[in-house]
């Protein structure tokens, strides 16, 4: 694809050629079959855990209206395997590598913000603060201002990259969050991880999901997601990676307008294997007919 | 592994529940194998909202076939397409059966749907020259659809079904180990479709030393490897490990499948 | 309608003859033309300020996937016309009317309960602490414990009718709230209003909607409410009534197992006039078809 | 107000970016008047998820039609519809143009698909013996579908179009004065579809002191009155009066309206 228009993009320190880039959770070095890695702003494997774990109690998907609940839990091989495996499956492209954290406490965090933070194939780390699945109730770091600061900070001590706070939208006052996760030290800010969710099988009266309770992703979504991203980019100037129910270049777009600098795509990938390329193109086409050279000039760019 | 608007060439109703549906796969250049499947876009609207996975009824030349059960809002939005659409298809997909070359009969234990995946197995089977033996377990008689189909093909048929009240276990192994194997040396066993089922083939694989595959069925996100929606375990030496459906089978050795 | 099955359920000392009624502000009287009111668990006209306001700006609605973005503000006529003009119009049917009052202050809302509350026409009050387009930002009282508690402390001591707080979903922990709401006094809890959303226009970079946000009704937040239904009923006894996304009667009884008593329903009337009465005739039939002869024996019901 | 399942007696496309709709109302019992619309749900899954209005362009015995410009998804979904399927109609709903009886001569001014909307009102026209003259405004001639319609019913049409160079507001406000008013004398005036227009409709109406209507279009929920969506002000006496054009309108007496 030629790069008619400027699509650079910056977190932090780090350069992105373009700003589409895979959510977590879904993406996996299979669908090469389907895109090519070297076109993607960014390449974001599945949240690691330090140690390896099994995942959550099936099954763990099921469809909702326009979107999807999945509770997967992070089944991890642990840490030691992606520094193994993982890294060396994806260093090889010309796109940098965002690894993606969970962990139980703010010290696992570190340590293994210490470890990737400093591995020569990692470029930047997502700190997945958000993740509804791992305990009790839905509780994450994400939900409380001072979690998200202490978390961020600590991670901050122990590596110079570029350091990306994934949000969860499962709160009162997201700007609160932002603001405590730019206080803490992060370079980017991802506009956010699923909303809690839940189905029932009226049938049998249980659980769609095996975990009862999981994260919505999916178009569904999309419209919670815009206005947390504007209400986010209005209190802070970090660079925001919209994610959240994106299917087409529009849909970017639309994030892009809203304040967001980059976006993440996940859900869409499931529908149409090719849709993190078909999207890039698609903002091009944008860009293109609206005479936009620079995506500087999309980003936040609502008119109020 | 590609994404592909196929002609439909027809889609029309078999049975009360059952609908059979043919696509011109002339574009595709890759293999596909009894045992694989494909992520079909049912509808070309958002709804219904995922993809639904289908495995192989019929391979031939330049077309494959699908049988399904119309279930829910997938698979009802399914017959509403028409001769001359396309159906929006990812695949193929997973790993198919394996039929051991030197088998010369070889058992088909299947129910439901599952009876459309071993039909394909069926059509392997008669094209490498091997006999096959078949147990259809389904709710009606009429859903018993590729029985035909299976006999076109050589296959000796058993029929067992909730309405003529044969479909217990016990019949079906009563059928397998007492008329069955009086009569044939079983070499393979595969089974699709139930659960019960794929336990009695177990428990015929180990007391008989029958090797055997089973396919798979678990709810998918992406079918690609990538989400980790589909896990089963399988036993490998002494430990338990995680593998995806959709990548790692759907097809799996019979021994080796946990079966909760 | 035969009542085959007893669908009476309790909301303090109010009892609806069955669980379906309206959602406040998706309701009125023009409806009648196309559903017989007499068949509705209750009526819940649009929520009345004390003094007339004129709504917000347009476009005041815009779909989304699978759902609606709705600013319509609280457009209303005031307590005064409601008393001589709303309540009479609907005070003449066999279903109890249920007002729904919004108001800026704790001291408006107590005002209004007190008026209200002491309706001889009026069968309970529904409080609307959670309407986000009224003030900056989307802040609402239901966002806050300490307010809820307030909020409804102050109006409970002004009547003795039901008091039914209708929950925001935008918090990051509703079992707060709910909890914050019962001990307040509340008879019953509405889970929830709409979630607080966005959409822009790509062609344009306008907000497709006049007031930049508004809330997101339909079945996109179905997840989200049932979810929070089941996580509000292992927290407090009060009667739930569900609300947010129902479009047909499994996805009322999906709410009742999760552990609604009752249900309201909104935008489906707009795509099915008939949607209310619709929704309890496939309510009764699932009963009938699940052998269930009280409702009481699904609510809340779930199997985990 | 009814909701309807109406079978579908064609549906085609009559230029490039306009489709024509015809259902069978043989049903419906209500009369139907021109100005009111019809709430339509433009596919039967929940995508898109609202109905959609449009405003009857033909009213006959036992058939409506609809006119409808192709826009966005709810009016692409639309496209799809089959004759011999059904479509699922809410109405009629608002209320109409009133035809001031006395009229001899009615002047329409309508842009885009007002035009299908002032179709309506021809035809009324035409029935109780007025004559219709009606300046008829687009992007190109192609959009001009329904002007040899009102030609049927001996309607004077002037077309500009933007392909033209013809449409701009002076040329229209030239047209009216000094053409057509100079061999006219116009009774009453009815305008629908564009802000310009409506603009320039008032200003003649008042200028003239000819009474007139205009039909209004807002973005819609229930249609019903329910939502308070689709609101707009009317001038009455000396305060602004917030009405709702699904249910006090769409028709608004011309004069009253502020058209922001
Ligand atoms: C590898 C594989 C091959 C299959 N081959 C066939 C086949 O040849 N013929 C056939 O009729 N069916 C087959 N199935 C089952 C088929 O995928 C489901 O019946 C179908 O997805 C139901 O969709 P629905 O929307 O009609 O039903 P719903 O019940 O409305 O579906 C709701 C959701 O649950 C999922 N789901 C429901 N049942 C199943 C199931 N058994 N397996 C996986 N996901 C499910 C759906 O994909 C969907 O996401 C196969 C399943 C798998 C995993
Ligand atoms: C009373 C009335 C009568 C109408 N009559 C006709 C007619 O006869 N022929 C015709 O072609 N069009 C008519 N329209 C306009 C028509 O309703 C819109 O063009 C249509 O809703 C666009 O839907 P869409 O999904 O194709 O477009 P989209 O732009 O994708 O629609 C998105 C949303 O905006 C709403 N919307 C977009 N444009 C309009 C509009 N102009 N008015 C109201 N809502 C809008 C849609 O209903 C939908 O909810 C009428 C509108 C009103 C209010
Ligand atoms: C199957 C699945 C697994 C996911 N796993 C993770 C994960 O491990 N870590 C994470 O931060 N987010 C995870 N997510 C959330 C996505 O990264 C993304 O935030 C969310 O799906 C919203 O984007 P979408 O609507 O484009 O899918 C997962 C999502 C899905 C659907
Ligand atoms: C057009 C519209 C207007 C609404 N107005 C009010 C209101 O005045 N007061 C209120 O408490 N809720 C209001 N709501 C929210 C609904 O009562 C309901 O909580 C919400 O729509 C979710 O339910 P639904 O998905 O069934 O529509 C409104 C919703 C819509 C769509
Ligand atoms: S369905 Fe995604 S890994 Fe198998
Ligand atoms: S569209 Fe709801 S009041 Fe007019």
């Amino acid at each position: 694809m030629i790069q008619y228009k400027n699509t650079e993009v910056k977190i932090g320190g780090l350069t992105l050629k373009n700003p589409v880039m895979p959510a977590s959770g879904a993406f996996g070095a299979e669908m090469e079959q389907a895109i090519d890695f070297n076109k993607l702003g960014a390449i974001v494997p599945k949240s690691i855990t330090k140690h390896p774990q099994p995942g959550n109690a099936k099954p763990r998907v099921c469809e909702t209206n326009a979107g999807m609940i999945n509770s997967i839990g992070i089944q991890s091989k642990g840490l030691d395997y992606y520094l193994e495996h993982t890294i060396p499956q994806f260093e090889t492209y010309d796109s940098p590598l965002i690894a993606s954290i969970s962990a139980e406490s703010v010290e696992e965090f570190a340590e293994m913000a210490s470890v990737l933070g400093n591995h020569k194939s990692v470029s930047a780390l997502e700190l997945n603060i958000s993740c509804p699945n791992l305990k009790g109730n839905g509780q994450a770091f994400g939900m409380d201002p001072e979690d998200t600061f202490a978390l961020i900070s600590k991670a901050r001590k122990v590596t110079d990259r570029p350091l990306i706070a994934k949000l969860t939208p499962n709160v009162t006052d997201i700007q609160e969050i932002a603001i405590a996760a730019e206080a803490g030290g992060a370079d980017g800010l991802n506009v956010a991880n699923t909303l809690l969710a839940m189905s029932i099988d009226v049938e049998t009266r249980k659980p769609r999901i095996g975990n009862v309770m999981g994260g919505l992703s999916g178009p569904a979504v999309k419209p919670v997601i815009v206005r947390m991203i504007y209400q986010v980019s209005q209190v802070s100037s970090l660079p925001i990676i919209g994610c959240g129910g994106i299917m087409n270049g529009k849909d970017a777009i639309e994030m892009i307008i809203a304040g967001a600098s980059a976006v993440q795509v996940g859900t869409a990938s499931f529908i149409q294997p090719t849709a993190l390329t078909d999207i890039l193109s698609e903002m091009q086409e944008y860009m293109e007919k609206h005479g936009i050279d620079d995506i500087h000039d999309l980003i936040g760019s609502i008119e109020i | 592994m590609k994404q592909y608007e196929a002609p439909v060439l027809f889609n029309r109703q078999v049975s009360e529940r059952y609908w059979h549906i043919a696509i011109d796969t002339s574009m595709m250049h890759e293999a596909v194998e009894p045992g694989q499947f494909f992520h079909v876009r049912c509808a070309d609207v958002d709804s219904p909202f995922l993809r639904r996975p289908l495995s192989v009824y019929q391979i031939h030349e330049n077309t494959i076939e699908f049988l399904y059960l119309v279930k829910g809002k997938g698979t009802t939005e399914m017959t509403r397409i028409r001769e001359g659409e396309t159906l929006d298809v990812l695949g193929p997909l997973g790993k198919g059966f394996e039929l051991y070359k030197q088998s010369e009969t070889v058992l088909l234990v299947a129910r439901g749907v599952g009876i459309a995946t071993l039909a394909a197995v069926a059509q392997a089977a008669f094209i490498q020259g091997s006999r096959c033996v078949a147990v259809l377990s389904a709710r009606t008689n009429e859903d018993l659809l590729a029985a035909e189909y299976l006999e076109d093909f050589g296959a000796e048929v058993h029929k067992v079904t909730e309405e003529d009240g044969t479909s217990d276990v016990g019949n079906v192994r009563d059928i397998i180990e007492t008329d069955i194997m009086a009569r044939h040396t079983i070499d393979s066993i595969y089974t699709c479709g139930s659960r019960r089922l794929s336990k009695l083939s177990q428990s015929i694989s180990s007391t008989f030393g029958i090797p055997g595959e089973i396919a798979l069925e678990e709810h998918m996100g992406c079918a690609m490897g990538a989400c980790f929606a589909c896990v089963c375990d399988i036993r490998e030496a002494d430990t338990l490990k995680s593998v995806r459906v959709c990548i790692d089978g759907p097809v799996f050795p019979l021994n080796k499948v946990v079966i909760e």
